[in-house]
């Protein structure tokens, strides 16, 4: 299958007065057709930035900098800004997390449906808006007919995420990127909203990248998951490889800090100690090290790479099993067919 | 909404007879009277002209006379029943009276020829510093921090700066002396309006640039732009339809003041330009203690306010649907 | 070991952040336009203050001429002698400061760098003294439409329903009072009682000249804060405040203020020149300030009336326009500045 | 909720929509071809009522508009006939009787007889007109006594015929009894509230609109005139068009068709009218203009019969001592003023009354010789009044209403008086009605004034300050002031003018005023404008002017001095004659 996405020590600084901040430092990953990578880490990992980057919609004193990025083969850096601009709405596509900000309050949930067909497909008014309206009903939303003339603070959130995702959807784009779609949500919303995005990969073949800080989100939909600290990939593996055997120790402070519904009550829930790493990052030592219970010197003088700690089995790059770190305890990185 | 609508005019009516009844005390109570003057006519002259515009009568019942032809009888103007033999048949009746400094006028006349000629001029003033004042000011929003950018913040400081009767001065010196191409002052064709509208625009066209840039950023800085580039909208799109809607609301509200303003910033403009508009009423009334004619002017002049200020409410609602046109709370 | 707590400082210093408005005043100096306007503003400020220590020319000593003086270049002849104390009756403080000056610069005074008028009166010294009254005008007018407008604007804006349209409808009321009727009315009351008024509380002319003028440049300032408000009444954090049973008040000082802080510092810096102009305005009408004391207003209407086709004293026109417009410039400036340092968002890109 | 999702979609189309209706509305129909000529007249007149103007514009449409007894000659200034084709006196001077011109016409076609004038002098008289200058015919045989027997209702209580002596024996015999000898009479009967009113169409007027003629009767559809020109539009603030009277007696002599009276009260626009060619005369030019305006020949200052001076509050210490009054008026730098502050060349003036009446002398304030002398005697008469270092005198106000040259001229005074005499002097501007009101009150120590004659005699300045006049405002009666109008208001030529001499004489030595100069009017006038010349009133009656032709002009610059700088003219190159000097020349 041929990759949708490909994404290779993408790097993103952001340039203020106060001086310099490293958003996303080296980040890499592939994402096949239909594939759903989750794409998991504590705020402020630059989980969103990067892929406000690979979109193009990152305020002007944002550095993009990769050493490849490509969407369906196509090279993303190269491409004039009218040539990208063309692809966003139509091929790649993005749902935010806010609901009640992601919507313009001052126009009606029709135009704001109907604006992406007529510039992409200069679709006449009434066809688009027949067309809005079986999108809504795409996504659960009742009688989309009448929704059309409503304006945002009219609805509620779930409602709002749902139109967020029909206007995401309406050109079935090739590459969605869901930036924490359900935080905002509550628990039956959320499950809700999962579903549509399983029956979308389903009917469509999206190719979707989850970003959320849920693992649970993350089990239920994901194919493959990448976790992120400090602006890096520090582990990529297959859903259940990870939750099998997570190699990073991030990775097993994550999974230990969910509560588990035959978990003993009695006993504290364990969490990270430290603060989630700021965004002044440092590239000569583990960024984890500082609140890493097996940190050691080594961890401390050089930076480890996502290197590939996998089993026999593992046959292609993107099934293999990675993890940057000096102690993840498996036997030293195995040569891996591209 | 035809309800907010009729409460709406119910309030400005409320406001018309409170601020008619307070300018109509204050002005009586100003030192200096309308019959004054450098050379004083004799007693017997001056009761009759007092008698004349009714001024001997008590404030209050001059001011019941005024407002209407309450007492029909002997009073009040033909048509409306009375014998014809009062000469004014009180506002509610349109009637605004006689004007004490121009003594062959009445209000009603004063007004009817003025009052076009400011509007337009305030209008054209308006229109211009409207059209300038937002592309500029969406223009420095866009190239925030560019060169252009300070450039223009710089004219519109020097919009606002320059009193609009120094900037006539150099408008006129410029396009009918040096280039003679517009008529100096004066009052005929449109000509005649194109350089006061110009001087008197200006420092609004700084004002709305400023208000324009300021609106543009808060509202470039929403999600919902940057969920309008998601969408691969083409940036002017964006502007226009997203992010310029928001971005207008300080400038509409701003509007109901401006062109209030306008009224008033016209009383120099039309004395420099010679325009026989409602601005030199404005202040020769209050100078020649006109005591009907200054009532005229404020009335007009609060009720275009009122209107004014409900025209600019009923815009942002129509741009700003989260503002309830019924206030229901 | 010593690696650790360096890596652990160095993320604390990040992590701590400082409080919002010493974080603003970081962002202010590190913003060298909005720096320099505050430093030139303050220099005029000190300027004004400190005129009469100046070795300027007195303000209104009288050299009649035929003609006003054009500028002489500085270098050509910079100071001269001939200074003669003439000014109107001076608080205690500038007398004290008039007999320094003399002490220092003795009877040297500045030649006419920017020219005089009509009258001889050197055109540099008036602008320098007259800075006196309308920064003074700038200031109080100001503060009224800060205090007054903004508070208004925003309890009608919240408050919605009948409170707002009994405030709005007098700020309607406001607007179309007549003001030079009011105008002439507060000044021949306080003309009326005029020795008492100065002896008792020493509130002479001048003072409710400035409370005229304030008493008028407020309307404005509660109606854009109020449109401002409607906006932000329906966002959640307003209603999740309200919620957790925030009263009006606390409402408007914590929630919205700050909110409309962009809105208001731009409108500020906006309307300082239109008071100057209305103050000019009235002193043309005979009922501002009293002769023969000086305002930037009454240069520019003097200046006004210098162009003429038949020849061209520009000087009259450049320099209050020029004086008026720096400091307005620089207030615009220095408002960005605020606005951007005080943005919450950390002023975009 | 439909309706307000409407508005919401029109609301944004409403506002231009309705600011679009109000420009094109007063664009409509206010384009005008030019006029043959125009002029700028100032403020906008208050009246159009001859009885009721009051100030210099209404005068100059007065002029325009209509024709009294007599006229003044344009260039002598002298009356000639007007309405009046002859007039003669009584032996003894009581009775004058004025035979009416006939073939003369109101603008409506109606003869003008004897009985519009007696119907308007009456008018003029009734206290129910309003008419500031009713005093003007109170040397009228029971004229006054008439008019102030005023009852209840306002009204005079007794009839007019029977009590004042204006009788129109005639439609061609008007003839009017004085109270006593008035050498000046025709002087007096040039004043334009002496012209006549067309008595049919105004008592049309009134039962036509019984609450409405005063405001009807004057509007260019119902207006009835007698004068060279008629009314054809006015629009208020900004200008009136006059065409020429057809049925106007002298039409003949009248070049201009039609003429634009303009009303602007900024003299700086008024300048740039000039300048452009808008206007072809200007009564009045910025002071700050003056300096480069001299030497042009278009620039004509000429004196006025009006007098600069300020009032003293004779009641109030220390000005109620003469010694005072006397110190303050030999210390002003009069000819200073007028070079350096008036500019327009000023007369520097000791006195009340302008010497500029024929065989007027008059009296001045006794002085020693230079300014200096004058300067010591007025510290000496200080010091003898008892004030010095030790006792300083008490800080005097100038008080003044806030136009232009008000402020410059006291702040110049002031100025002087401090460094002079050690006198604190401070200034007080106030707007100009509360300025009336405080002089009235006597609320001021020293206050700017200033008097227009209302005709050209002496008397008209004098009689301000007679004791009880109303006018007055000083606070200073003086029965001998009295006494000496009285017996000049019955004395004849010459021994009247001795009289009020001698008054002016009393009037300057007790000084309830400090004269400072003559008035001079600064006008600005086309070089082609033909029938223009200045005279002390400055009353120019348009029916006089016409353009010059290139020759005229050419040859009346020849006569200029070869300083004058000569201007662009923006008069017609052909000119403009009227119909009789077409002819005239023609037959050259």
């Amino acid at each position: 299958m041929s990759a949708i996405l490909e994404v290779d020590d993408l790097c993103v600084t952001f340039t203020s007065r106060r001086g310099d901040t490293r958003a996303v430092d080296g980040l890499g990953y592939v994402l096949q057709a239909g594939e759903t990578l989750g794409i998991v880490g504590e705020s402020g990992s630059g989980k969103s930035v990067a892929h406000l980057a690979i979109l193009g919609l990152l305020p002007p004193n944002a550095r993009v900098e990769a050493r490849r990025l490509a969407f369906a083969g196509r090279d993303l850096l190269t491409l004039r800004d009218d040539e990208r601009r063309k692809l966003r709405g139509r091929d790649m596509a993005i749902v935010f997390q806010d609901p009640m900000s992601s919507l313009n309050p001052l126009l009606p949930i029709g135009l704001q449906l109907t604006e992406v067909l007529e510039v992409h497909e200069n679709m006449p008014r009434r066809d688009a808006r027949r067309r809005a309206a079986t999108a809504l009903g795409d996504v659960g939303i009742s009688d989309p007919e009448s929704r059309l003339d409503v304006f945002p603070h009219e609805m509620s959130g779930g409602m709002r995420q749902r139109v967020g995702i029909a206007m995401a959807l309406l050109l079935q784009p090739k590459l969605l990127v869901a930036d924490e779609p359900t935080t905002a949500l509550d628990v039956t919303i959320q499950a809700q909203v999962l579903d549509l995005f399983r029956d979308l990969r389903r009917r469509h073949g999206t190719a979707i990248v989850f970003i959320t800080h849920s693992l649970g989100v993350v089990a239920g939909t994901c194919d493959r998951v990448l976790v992120l600290y400090a602006g890096r990939a520090v582990e990529e593996a297959r859903v259940d490889d990870l939750f099998a055997r997570p190699l990073h120790p991030y990775t097993r402070g994550l999974l230990a800090s969910v509560p588990r519904i035959d978990g003993d009550v009695t006993r504290p829930l364990a969490a990270i100690p430290g603060l989630p790493a700021a965004l002044a990052r440092s590239s000569t030592s583990c960024a984890f090290a500082p609140r890493c219970t097996l940190a050691e010197d080594r961890c401390r003088a050089a930076r480890p790479e996502l290197d590939v700690h996998t089993t026999a089995t593992a046959v292609t790059r993107s099934d293999a099993h990675r993890a940057a770190c000096f102690q993840a305890g498996i036997a030293p990185p195995a040569e891996v067919a591209p | 909404m035809t309800r907010f609508l009729l409460r709406r005019l119910a309030w400005a009516a409320l406001t018309v007879l409170a601020v008619a009844s307070i300018s109509f005390v204050l002005m009586r109570n100003v030192r200096g009277g309308p019959f004054d003057s450098e050379r004083r006519a004799s007693a017997a002259v001056e009761k009759n002209l007092r008698e004349r515009y009714r001024l001997d009568w008590p404030t209050w019942k001059q001011f019941a006379a005024y407002v209407g032809p309450f007492e029909l009888g002997e009073h009040g103007p033909a048509f409306l029943g009375g014998d014809g033999t009062d000469t004014f048949g009180g506002v509610l009746a349109g009637d605004f009276g006689p004007s004490l400094q121009y003594r062959d006028a009445s209000v009603n006349d004063l007004l009817a020829q003025s009052l076009p000629i400011s509007a337009a001029l305030g209008f054209l003033a308006l229109s211009w510093a409207l059209a300038v004042g937002i592309t500029a000011g969406i223009v420095s929003a866009l190239r925030r921090g560019t060169t252009l950018d300070v450039a223009l913040r710089i004219t519109a400081t020097t919009g606002i700066a320059l009193p609009n009767f120094a900037i006539a001065g150099v408008l006129v010196l410029l396009f009918a002396f040096v280039w003679p191409i517009l008529p100096v002052a004066g009052h005929g064709s449109w000509r005649h309006l194109v350089l006061p509208s110009l001087a008197l625009g200006a420092p609004f066209a700084a004002y709305i640039a400023r208000l324009t840039r300021t609106g543009m950023l808060e509202a470039l800085g929403e999600d919902w732009i940057r969920t309008a580039h998601a969408k691969g909208l083409p940036p002017r799109l964006v502007v226009t339809r997203h992010a310029l809607r928001a971005g207008i609301q300080p400038v509409i509200s701003y509007l109901g003041p401006a062109a209030a303003g306008v009224l008033t910033g016209s009383l120099v403009i039309e004395r420099i330009f010679a325009i026989p508009g409602t601005g030199s009423h404005f202040v020769n009334s209050a100078l020649n203690r006109d005591y009907a004619l200054a009532m005229g002017v404020t009335i007009l002049y609060t009720a275009l306010v009122c209107v004014l200020n409900l025209l600019v409410d009923v815009v942002q609602a129509s741009l700003d649907p989260r503002i309830a046109l019924e206030d229901e709370s | 070991m010593k690696r650790q707590r360096d890596d652990a400082a160095r993320i604390d210093a990040a992590l701590a952040s400082p409080s919002p408005w010493r974080r603003a005043w970081e962002d202010l100096r590190a913003n060298r336009p909005a720096f320099v306007a505050l430093a030139f503003l303050a220099l005029v400020a000190i300027g004004s203050l400190f005129a009469p220590l100046l070795p300027l020319p007195s303000p209104i000593a009288l050299d009649l001429r035929d003609e006003p003086l054009a500028p002489i270049a500085p270098w050509t002849s910079f100071i001269v002698h001939g200074f003669e104390p003439e000014y109107w009756n001076l608080s205690a403080v500038d007398e004290a400061l008039v007999a320094l000056r003399r002490a220092i610069f003795g009877d040297l005074q500045t030649a006419a760098w920017l020219g005089t008028d009509s009258k001889g009166r050197d055109l540099l010294s008036r602008i320098v003294w007259g800075s006196r009254t309308s920064l003074a005008v700038g200031m109080l007018a100001t503060l009224t439409s800060l205090l007054v407008g903004v508070t208004w604007g925003a309890v009608a804006g919240l408050v919605g329903g009948r409170v707002d349209q009994i405030l709005m409808r007098i700020v309607d009321a406001l607007y179309s009072l007549p003001f030079i009727f009011v105008v002439i009315f507060l000044i021949t009351v306080i003309d009326g009682w005029r020795e008492e008024l100065a002896a008792t509380i020493g509130l002479e002319r001048e003072s409710i000249f400035y409370v005229t003028i304030g008493l008028f440049y407020w309307l404005t300032m509660a109606r854009v804060v109020r449109g401002q408000v409607l906006q932000l009444k329906n966002s959640e954090f307003i209603a999740a405040a309200r919620l957790a049973g925030a009263r009006t008040p606390w409402l408007v000082r914590v929630h919205v203020l700050p909110n409309v802080l962009g809105i208001v510092i731009v409108y500020l810096t906006l309307s300082i020149p239109s008071i100057l102009l209305f103050e000019s305005f009235l002193s043309f009408l005979g009922l501002g300030i009293e002769a023969p004391k000086v305002s930037w207003g009454l240069l520019a209407v003097d200046g006004a009336d210098a162009i003429n086709p038949l020849g061209l004293d520009w000087w009259l026109v450049i320099g209050p326009a020029a004086a008026m417009g720096s400091v307005l410039l620089a207030l615009n400036v220095l408002g960005d500045g605020l606005r951007d340092a005080l943005d919450p968002k950390g002023g975009r890109g | 909720m439909r309706s307000a999702r409407l508005l919401r979609r029109f609301g944004l189309v409403l506002v231009p929509a309705v600011l679009i209706a109000a420009a094109g509305v007063s664009l409509s129909g206010a384009s005008f071809e030019r006029a043959d000529a125009a002029f700028c007249n100032g403020a906008e007149p208050s009246s159009l009522d001859p009885q009721q103007g009051t100030g210099m514009p209404e005068t100059r449409l007065v002029r325009a508009l209509y024709e009294g007894l007599v006229v003044s000659d344009p260039r002598t200034g002298m009356p000639i006939p007007g309405m009046a084709e002859s007039w003669s006196t009584s032996a003894d001077g009581l009775t004058w009787t004025f035979r009416i011109r006939a073939g003369s016409r109101w603008t409506d076609g109606a003869e003008v007889t004897a009985h519009d004038f007696a119907f308007a002098w009456e008018r003029l008289l009734d206290p129910r007109t309003g008419a500031q200058y009713a005093d003007l015919l109170f040397v009228v045989r029971g004229a006054r006594a008439w008019a102030e027997d005023v009852g209840e209702d306002g009204a005079p209580t007794r009839t007019f015929a029977s009590n004042v002596a204006i009788t129109a024996l005639d439609a061609r015999t008007f003839v009017v009894g004085l109270e006593h000898p008035v050498d000046h009479f025709l002087a007096l009967a040039v004043a334009a509230p002496l012209v006549p009113v067309s008595r049919h169409a105004l008592e049309a007027a009134r039962a036509r609109w019984p609450d409405r003629w005063q405001v009807e009767w004057t509007k260019p559809e119902h207006s009835v005139t007698n004068g060279p020109f008629r009314l054809v539009e006015r629009r208020i603030n900004d200008r009136i068009r006059l065409a020429k009277h057809e049925g106007y007696w002298d039409a003949d002599e009248v070049a201009f068709r039609t003429l634009d009276v303009l009303a602007s009260e900024h003299l700086a626009t008024n300048l740039n009218f000039y300048l452009t060619g808008e206007v072809a005369y200007l009564d009045e030019v910025p002071v700050s203009a003056i300096p480069r305006l001299r030497g042009r020949e278009d620039y004509r200052p000429a004196p006025y019969l009006g007098s600069s001076f300020f009032r003293v509050n004779v009641a109030k210490p220390p000005l109620d001592d003469v010694r005072v009054r006397r110190a303050l008026a030999l210390a002003i730098d009069r000819q200073e003023i007028a070079d350096k502050i008036t500019k327009a060349g000023e007369l520097p003036s000791f006195s009340l009354v302008p010497k500029l009446f024929a065989g007027w002398t008059g009296a001045e304030l006794r002085r020693s010789g230079s300014l200096a002398d004058d300067l010591d005697e007025a510290r000496q008469l200080l010091t003898e009044a008892g004030y010095g270092p030790t006792r300083p005198l008490p800080p005097i106000e100038l008080h003044f209403a806030s136009q232009a040259t008000n402020k410059d001229v006291c702040e110049v005074i002031a100025d002087f008086w401090r460094k002079e005499l050690g006198i604190t002097a401070r200034l007080r501007n106030q707007e100009w009605k509360v300025y009336l009101d405080a002089q009235r009150r006597l609320e001021y120590d020293i206050s700017r004034s200033s008097w227009i004659a209302d005709f050209a005699d002496p008397a008209t300045f004098l009689e301000v300050f007679a004791p009880g006049a109303d006018n007055s405002r000083t606070g200073w009666s003086d029965a001998r002031y009295g006494d000496l109008l009285e017996r000049a208001r019955r004395a004849r030529e010459p021994e009247r003018f001795a009289i009020l001499a001698e008054a002016e004489a009393l009037l300057l030595t007790e000084l309830p005023i400090l004269p400072v100069y003559t008035f001079t009017v600064t006008s600005l006038v086309d070089p082609r404008l033909g029938g223009f010349h200045a005279n002390p009133l400055d009353d120019h009656c348009p029916k006089f002017w016409y353009w010059k032709p290139d020759a005229e002009l050419a040859e009346s610059r020849a006569g200029n001095d070869p300083a004058i700088r000569e201007v662009e003219s923006h008069g017609p190159r052909e000119g403009l004659l009227s119909p009789a000097e077409q002819r005239r020349r023609a037959s050259r």
